[in-house]
């Protein structure tokens, strides 16, 4: 189990083993979503907006 | 029936002809109206206020999903309607077109809708707005910026002069509408000025999202919360800045209701006010008006307005108190987002447009008791 | 004010000339009514539909707790309506009175009450059964059982011949009225008879208990309930049994909603009958009925009656199903308990019996979507 | 990976050694669970309770849609817990693997469960009944038959012994648990045969419909319902007539919460009884059961079982009142969809199969006041 | 009474031994407790808590109107506890006293409630406010002013150490509780100064009315509003004022849930922050608390606090967000009012007031999905 | 504590020391509510019924 810092929080983003590029992953502490950019060692950045429907 | 014969069917909007003129000679003579986007929420309630309003004869309903079904099959209120959807492909020729169609729908076919009707009443954001330029700020541009000089914002409430005979009408958003309700009187009476800092914390219910849904609007997820569904940057901040000259701090949250939109603002004017001041200036807004009840304080259960007071109907219930503590001032007022702020703002304004009487099909007072309607 | 001054300030009742026909020649003259048990729920109704009845001027609302409060202190939805709440004990003659008090309140003052009007239409039981000993045996006597004969039954789809010329009209109860619009078919057809087995199994929502409240009715307890608060020996039996000549199996449960009653009547026909026979016999009793509606099957979301359908009118959703493997007909309805079980079917008995147009004030078609209303 | 190295990697089910050795001697050690449908409605509640269980450790939790994402993410409550989704296709050697998808999925996929994992408790339909012909009836046919006799019908109220050591689970139906918890005691003791008539009317909440909601069960359109979903032909039809040898009339109600199954049964013995001999059977039946309260009649608010009572735990309320006027036994009971009629069977069930203590991870005792939880 | 008499009254906690070493030594001796009105709502989740906390055992539940009934009369999820209601005149002596019973209670019996007890923790509004002073001016002035320099305020999160040892605890009020915990990082963190406007807008739940009940809060009048009950001059701000030194624009809304409290803080720093900032001053503020979760933004359904995922646990979600336009911060915090806001509150204060596991008995997690608990 | 049988149900009914003749209590399993008819040995019969308000 590695570990990589969020970006946005600044929270610790626990990450499993075979992390690929591209994954993507959120944040516990701030629930961002965060793209793996980089593998060893583990860089995530955030992910592109979904511009997703949320309710009203 | 061909295109010629539909177009001679009307009696009233062949040539462009003031449609005004018809009703104004005895009364007896309907005007014809159609609507585009009529499966959905705003356009079923539509099809109700127009198909029991003494001078509209409800045409064509459009639906692509329910095309050649019954209205009721969609609207279970509107079982005793005989009139089934057609495609928006295949507009008839009427006096009035109602578009209910979802931002960026009514920009794209203006000019068809122009054509079938000499009255058109959009209830998008398509044509609230009058700079294109607004239109990149704040929605993903306009693809028909020409007509947006032609178009009137619909709000009676805001001035009902500029409606009379206007023929493309901008029907508000719902949640501009509660605030702007609830503002308008502080600020013709000069209580407060662009610069005073104003909050509007907004509740509104789940028929805002429209009849499509999605996994945050299912009953299970959709029940019983309180979620903070924008928090900031509300899209409906654009018109209120562009009607009312005021830069607000906007917060919408979603509730557990169907219908229904309560603004509290809360505004701090740099000047104390005295409680007979506030009613001086709200009672000198909304005096005349038809569809908006005064509610501030008094006894009983309903002290202050309440959205499910107005559910169902046209009336604004707008009221205030004031923070003896700070001279804050907060402003209160509930709509049917529906209804007030969607379908029957439409038609409200559609009565001023076209010279009828201006509460004409939109009698119903709402019900008591009445649960989370 | 004495009986005198209050035959005298009546201008249309006066010697007990025939109401209907001061509408017959010409329709602009109206008849005055006055609700007595105005605070309460189906009171509130009684004066939003009067208020806006073509025929009807609403001349009098009681009250013993808001004496002299305007009507929209109690009921929100009335702001608008120029009245204040007086005392029962001042009852002024009119043309309709409608009682809508608890149980046992109007045979008290049935003479008062039959004095100051000449239609007097009763919301509670207490004229309901046509024997003295049925109040001995399901209520708590009568106290004056000479009126009983007099008394029609309200509900119009029973048969509304016998309420012409009414003149002391029973409104039916509203559970006994989903009940009974869910099976008569069944019975006018022979499809079930009176030694058949049929389970009513009801779920209504709060309003049913009134304006009063108690523990039971707190939000904090009735809120999402299941509740079965009869489970044998409704009072409404006896009314069924009365009217249909059906002896049921009922129970009703409370569920989270506050307006509607919906009926689930689970019947076991001693012969097998076809979906055809079926539909044959609810075309047979309710095509001409203005205010049922089929429902049954079909496709969308809304196939089979739904009480938040017909919220806030006097319609009735009715439907079936036919359950293949044993035979058994699932028969279903659904009604406002407040409207088509109270106040709706009130004004609709008072239509018939004084000879106005059947549906007059009572056109709302509801609302679509709606919550929980 | 292949079949050896998955169960090497696990620590604690190594060699397929009895599971329950693990506990016995000591304690401390935990079995390992993974939830295959972890995203669900039951597959969170399965969650929940795993993690929150003295004996067990979540291993893994899968879901497609939210791979790689937290618990938390799907589940705002789950949001402490420390474990991310992964893909069914990688199931992990656990020592019991619950399976919380939808009807089909698991009988496609039983081998893999089974290898992964020495005890198997499946929510699905896929193993409840026992004959091949029953899933060509009532669903559409089975493609892994020769599992079906390996199989444990999970509702431990109907038999516990069976259960223990039993390595595939099939957890009953929510509808059909509520409606067999009512009447298990009438069948136990003779009061109905199979030949007695039983209605059994049901009022359920929307979380039956699992996670993946649609138009008709958006908030707008699935608020304040009460809603005949299933008039007549119900499923779960099936495991009753198999679990309890009844033949019923089923009627299915969806009503306005969002967990939640009350089933009200109207049985019609052919002798009649006391509510004595009732209180002697359903005390007879339910004393020693852990999961089980007796309630019927007594005072205050709760006189009968409510599902709110019961929300968010692995409780059945069950209750009866006696019919005096035709002997009809009205039968209630009411549950928790997800929890007695889900996930807490299926713990329960496991609980029992591995030897545990029976109430272990299920001690929530239910909130008062509650809403519509 | 001083010290050495109320020690020595306590027969449970014999020699005046700390009753925290009881439970040091072995784990094993459980604290004796009481709860004053617990036939309430408050008083019902203590009675939950107590008896499934590991170190306490439930001596005595008070209620007047229930005496000699069982807690499971009043509260149906209490049906499995073996204990009636006895009468707050004859309390026992034991280690805890919790009272939850109305403003004004406690201060009258204050000298008892000590006398009973070592620790005393108080839900009212009692000994929340320091001084004599602000009693007389919130409140109705104070009878027993000579204890509330020995009281403490409950809330964990505004400072532990002070709870410790303590033994007259004053438990927080629920919306003050909302806004405190919304609003502490911001004070702590400097982003905000007393200067500061902050408008709090909060939404609440029918629970906060207790169980009394009355006209507005029955249920037909109080389903569904979005209500503004204390549009201003809440008496929580006086509370806040002290605790975090800020004077707030206080406004509290009723909307339809029966348990929860929303918060929704509209802040306008002197100074930009970013929201690298915010995170900071919220992690700073909440990363080692066991009952705060940060949410705020991210992906899925829930991405602001939201009381239905806290309903029934001690759970509080905070959040913010930042407005881009104005420089506003908005933050949102989400709790039970009855449990975070009243009894969980209580029960982590005593919890920490006696030295016991900080997290003992509060370990529910809350459930998903869940519709308005 | 004392015990007596609940004539509804036939359930056991704990009963607390010092008992009053004319008290009420409610039985645990069915909830109905007793009067304490006699008090040793203890015996309960059920409570005139209130006819309460309860609900619709
Ligand atoms: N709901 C409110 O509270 C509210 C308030 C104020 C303003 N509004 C505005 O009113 C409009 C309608 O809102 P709503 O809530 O009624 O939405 P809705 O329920 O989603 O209905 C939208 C309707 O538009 C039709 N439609 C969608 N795309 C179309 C297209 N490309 N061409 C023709 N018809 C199309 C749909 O029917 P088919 O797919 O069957 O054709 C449907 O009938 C929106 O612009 C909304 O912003 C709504
Ligand atoms: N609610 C329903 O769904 C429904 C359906 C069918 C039939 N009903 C029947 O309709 C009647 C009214 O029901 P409701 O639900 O409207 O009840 P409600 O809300 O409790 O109202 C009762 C009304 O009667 C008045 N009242 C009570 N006692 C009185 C007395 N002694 N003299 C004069 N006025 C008195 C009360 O007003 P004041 O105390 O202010 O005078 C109140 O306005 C009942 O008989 C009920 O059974 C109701
Ligand atoms: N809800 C109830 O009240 C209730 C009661 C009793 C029994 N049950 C039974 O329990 C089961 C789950 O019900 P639910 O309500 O939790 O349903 P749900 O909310 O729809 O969840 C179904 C879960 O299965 C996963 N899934 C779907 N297709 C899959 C596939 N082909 N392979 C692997 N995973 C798949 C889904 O996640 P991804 O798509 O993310 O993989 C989702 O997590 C059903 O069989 C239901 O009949 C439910
Ligand atoms: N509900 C909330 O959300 C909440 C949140 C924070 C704080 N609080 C505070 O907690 C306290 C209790 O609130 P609640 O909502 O639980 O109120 P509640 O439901 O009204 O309960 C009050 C309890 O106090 C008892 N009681 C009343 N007067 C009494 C007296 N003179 N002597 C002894 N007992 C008396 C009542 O029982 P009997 O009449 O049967 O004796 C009842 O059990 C209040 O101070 C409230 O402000 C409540
Ligand atoms: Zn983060
Ligand atoms: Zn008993």
């Amino acid at each position: 189990m590695t570990e990589a810092e969020c970006v946005e929080c600044g929270g610790t983003v626990a990450l499993h083993d075979d992390l690929e590029i591209g994954e993507i992953v959120d944040c516990e502490t701030c629930g961002a979503e965060l793209e793996v950019v980089d593998v060893s060692p583990p860089v995530l950045d955030r992910a592109p907006e979904l511009e997703e429907d949320w309710g009203e | 029936m061909s295109e010629d014969e539909r177009s001679e069917s009307s009696t009233t909007s062949g040539e462009r002809s003031d449609p005004r003129v018809a009703v104004a000679d005895g009364g007896t003579e309907q005007l014809t109206a159609s609507v585009v986007g009529a499966s959905g929420f705003a356009g079923g309630e539509l099809c109700r206020l127009l198909t029991g309003h003494p001078d509209f004869e409800l045409a064509q309903a459009t639906s692509r999903e329910y095309e050649n079904k019954t209205l009721g099959y969609a609207h279970p209120n509107l079982r005793g309607v005989d009139l089934r959807f057609s495609s928006p492909e295949d507009l008839e020729s009427v006096d009035v077109l109602f578009a209910s169609t979802p931002h960026g729908v009514s920009m794209e076919h203006i000019d068809a809708f122009r054509d079938a009707a000499g009255t058109v009443v959009d209830l998008s954001a398509d044509f609230r707005l009058n700079e294109a330029a607004d239109y990149d700020e704040w929605y993903d541009g306009h693809v028909a910026p020409e007509h947006l000089a032609d178009a009137t914002y619909a709000l009676p409430e805001l001035g009902r002069e500029k409606l009379e005979g206007a023929d493309l009408i901008a029907s508000g958003g719902c949640n501009a509408t509660a605030t702007m309700l609830a503002l308008k009187p502080l600020v013709d009476s000069g209580v407060i000025t662009p610069d005073d800092r104003v909050v509007a914390d907004l509740k509104v219910g789940s028929s805002e999202g429209g009849a499509g849904g999605g996994a945050a609007s299912s009953h299970p997820e959709r029940s019983g919360v309180v979620r903070p569904y924008a928090p900031t940057g509300h899209r409906h901040e654009a018109e209120i800045q562009q009607e009312l000259g005021l830069s607000l701090s906007f917060t919408v949250h979603a509730v557990d209701m169907t219908r229904g939109a309560a603004a509290t603002c809360h505004a701090f004017p740099s000047e104390r006010v005295t409680t007979g001041d506030l009613w001086g200036a709200y009672r000198e807004a909304y005096d005349d008006e038809p569809f908006v009840r005064l509610v501030a304080g008094g006894g009983g259960v309903y002290r202050y307005p309440e959205p499910k007071a107005v559910a169902g109907t046209n009336y604004a219930e707008v009221g205030f108190e004031l923070d003896p503590e700070n001279g804050r001032v907060v402003a209160f007022s509930a709509i049917d987002n529906v209804m007030k702020g969607a379908a029957g703002q439409a038609v409200h304004a559609a009565n001023v447009a076209l010279g009828l009487e201006e509460t004409a099909g939109l009698d119903f007072q709402g019900l008591h008791p009445v649960g989370s309607p």
